[in-house]
């Protein structure tokens, strides 16, 4: 029931009341102003929105737009837009690329044995694209400042009885069901995803692994790491991770003394000798497989 | 107008004003979910008109129609005339709302088909209780199709004519497949690459595991309802 | 129910029982917050009695009142009178906000109707988001129709009656503009043969070739936005 209090006298809305009003994120800032060229995607729903507002910059009915200098502003925003290294979604570059071609087919004249469409049947399709577009937005700007069920007319507060005429006693829309046999199958298919093995060298596998290889190290013998992984990897999948363990591993057993670790430069091979410790003291550690 | 009780401030008489008055309180009565009370009402009429007035010349207004004006505690509420409950009451049990749980049965039942209860089971991960079926056999959109030919001929369910009516099918075709529950969002992007929807096998085709379902089939198992309650 | 006086087809013009058939309609309507349907009417009329007649005669009886008869589709429902909305409306009350996007593919589909969503793409130049189809299903105003006979068989959305009850049409005729943009050629698919765009060089060359550009050659071009790529 309205309840007391209400303080709706003021915002009744009229029918031209403005669209973004009625969006959610209305009010949102288009990505072009007409004066500065600036260059922003965000606001735009894709290369038909865009060439749609530059159309209007023409101020001219649709149907009698010149296509070419749409195109020509069309192509030098894409321009712009590239210099400045703003990354483009692929179809305003395949929408660029086609403009490119529908001005070739515009400047150039029609060939004799061209089978293709003109220039100027491309130019009145893609005005027909816009102009209908235009009127969709016009459609649901006038949809949604009708005379709204629950903002503007309202139903009976009170119903007393819902009348059916479906014999059955259960209702469910195909809405309903879809939905549920939707979430149904992928909470199931989630549930039953099951990750690809990954061949991944843990740090205990690298530490085993390094450890033999050391012993058969000759003294004062700098081998680099990338090397002797060489020996080992034939996988190439298998290398980063396998570098990865194996650099940690290095690092514990530097810091027990069995391995010595040198680099000449940032970037530059890294070399790995026996250390002062490794001879004999294999009691702990190294070895528990 | 004769026992009109006269506010301060005098009171409008004017016709043209009080119709406006009585529109606003029926629209205010009409659309409010409780009873509306007498201020709420007042406030919110021009000032200067008599709400009791205005009520009282709405309810002789509805007097004779098939819904009155009638005051319930202290309020006003708008109510199908006494006599007419006939028309109102009528015989129709409730409609429910189908539970989560019959939903997802039957939609696993419309694209499985034929299906036993041990793959819905599977499917849905969960034991079906028994009355999760009964409750769409008895809504008529699921019906025992056949018996499927492996040990144990296990009884296949498949869906009814009236579930395609009801929920505005065709044919079962007209299910949408994997491709379109994407695209209505319905399924997410992310689901694994040999995640499939199937094609319903249509309401007639046996499957080739599949012998039609008997009257002596439904006996044996004890799923005839008592009283006999099958319709074909 | 007793009326073997009236012949077959005839129609009841007696006053009283005209009185007693409206009052029967208007508490069945009443009582109901959604559209009832005509035919529900109908059945639980006295015999012989004209429903489009009783209800047409309501609806201009509660034309100037503060609650309104209004139809929506086959059915008809009492609503609030629009001029009102400012004393009924309050601060809780709060329609479902859609986004721009939604509220796009909403009006293609109303106007489009049954339209594929590929239709739905190729008349917006973008991709349809997840959710946005969802979003408009879940409120009720969009639905799936039906298959497009046409290979791959892609399912077609249409809107809903709760549609029409929502932005008050009584019938999808009643879009704003629909007819402009009928005879415009707007809601073809097809280019119109007058849409004929000047050319700014001035080139007096005609196109020998007066087909209009087919779906088929709007695809070669590229003019159809990947959507429909994917439809094996």
């Amino acid at each position: 029931m309205p309840g007391p209090g209400s303080k709706s006298q003021k915002n009744g809305r009229g029918a031209d009341a403005p669209m973004e009003d009625l969006w959610q994120e209305g009010g949102e800032e288009r990505g072009l102003s007409e004066e500065s060229l600036v260059v922003d995607l965000a606001g735009f729903e894709g290369p038909l929105d865009l060439l749609l507002h530059l159309a209007r910059t023409q101020k001219v009915d649709l149907t009698r737009i010149s296509v070419l200098a749409l195109a020509e502003q069309y192509l030098a925003f894409i321009d712009k837009a590239r210099k400045i290294r703003i990354e483009l979604a692929a179809d305003y570059l395949v929408m660029a690329a086609w403009l490119a071609y529908l001005k070739s087919r515009l400047l150039i004249p029609k060939q004799a044995k061209d089978d293709g469409p003109t220039g100027e049947e491309m130019a009145a399709s893609l005005a027909f694209r816009l102009k209908r577009l235009e009127a969709m937005r016009d459609a649901a700007t006038r949809l949604v400042n009708r005379n709204r069920l629950g903002r503007d007319v309202f139903a009976r507060g009170m119903p007393e009885h819902i009348p059916t005429e479906r014999r059955s006693a259960f209702e469910a829309s195909l809405y309903d069901l879809l939905n549920a046999y939707a979430s149904l199958r992928q909470r199931h298919a989630i549930t039953q995803v099951t990750i690809e093995k990954r061949n991944v060298w843990s740090l205990s596998d690298a530490r085993e692994i390094l450890s033999l290889l050391v012993g058969g190290f000759a003294d004062d013998d700098w081998t680099a790491l990338d090397h002797f992984m060489l020996r080992y990897l034939t996988d190439p999948a298998e290398r980063t991770t396998a570098i990865a363990s194996a650099f940690a591993a290095t690092l514990e057993l530097v810091r027990e003394g069995r391995l010595e670790l040198r680099q000449d430069g940032v970037f530059q091979p890294i070399y790995l000798r026996r250390g002062p410790k490794t001879e004999g003291d294999d009691e702990e550690g190294t070895k528990n497989g | 107008m004769a026992d009109e009780d006269v506010p301060e401030g005098g009171t409008i008489v004017d016709p043209r004003r009080l119709h406006e008055a009585a529109r606003i309180a029926e629209a205010l009565v009409f659309a409010s979910a409780g009873p509306v009370s007498q201020n709420y009402i007042a406030e919110r009429l021009p000032r200067g008109v008599d709400v009791l007035h205005v009520l009282r010349e709405l309810k002789g207004l509805y007097a004779g129609r098939g819904v009155n004006l009638v005051q319930v505690d202290d309020g006003w509420a708008f109510r199908t005339a006494p006599d007419l409950s006939f028309v109102i009451r009528t015989d129709e049990t409730e409609v429910r709302k189908l539970s989560r749980a019959a939903l997802e049965v039957l939609s696993i039942i419309a694209y499985h088909q034929p299906v036993t209860r041990a793959e819905i089971e599977e499917i849905r991960g969960v034991q079906t209780s028994k009355g999760t079926l009964d409750v769409l056999m008895e809504a008529g959109w699921v019906r025992f199709r056949g018996r499927r030919r492996t040990p144990g001929r296990p009884v296949t369910f498949g869906t009814t004519r009236d579930f395609l009516d009801h929920f505005g099918l065709e044919e079962l075709r007209d299910l949408p497949g994997l491709e379109e529950l994407k695209g209505a969002g319905l399924l997410s992007g992310r689901i694994p690459s040999n995640f499939q929807v199937p094609l319903p096998l249509g309401e007639d085709e046996l499957a080739e595991d599949e012998d039609p379902i008997t009257q002596l089939d439904l006996e044996e198992l004890g799923l005839l309802t008592p009283g006999g309650k099958e319709d074909e």
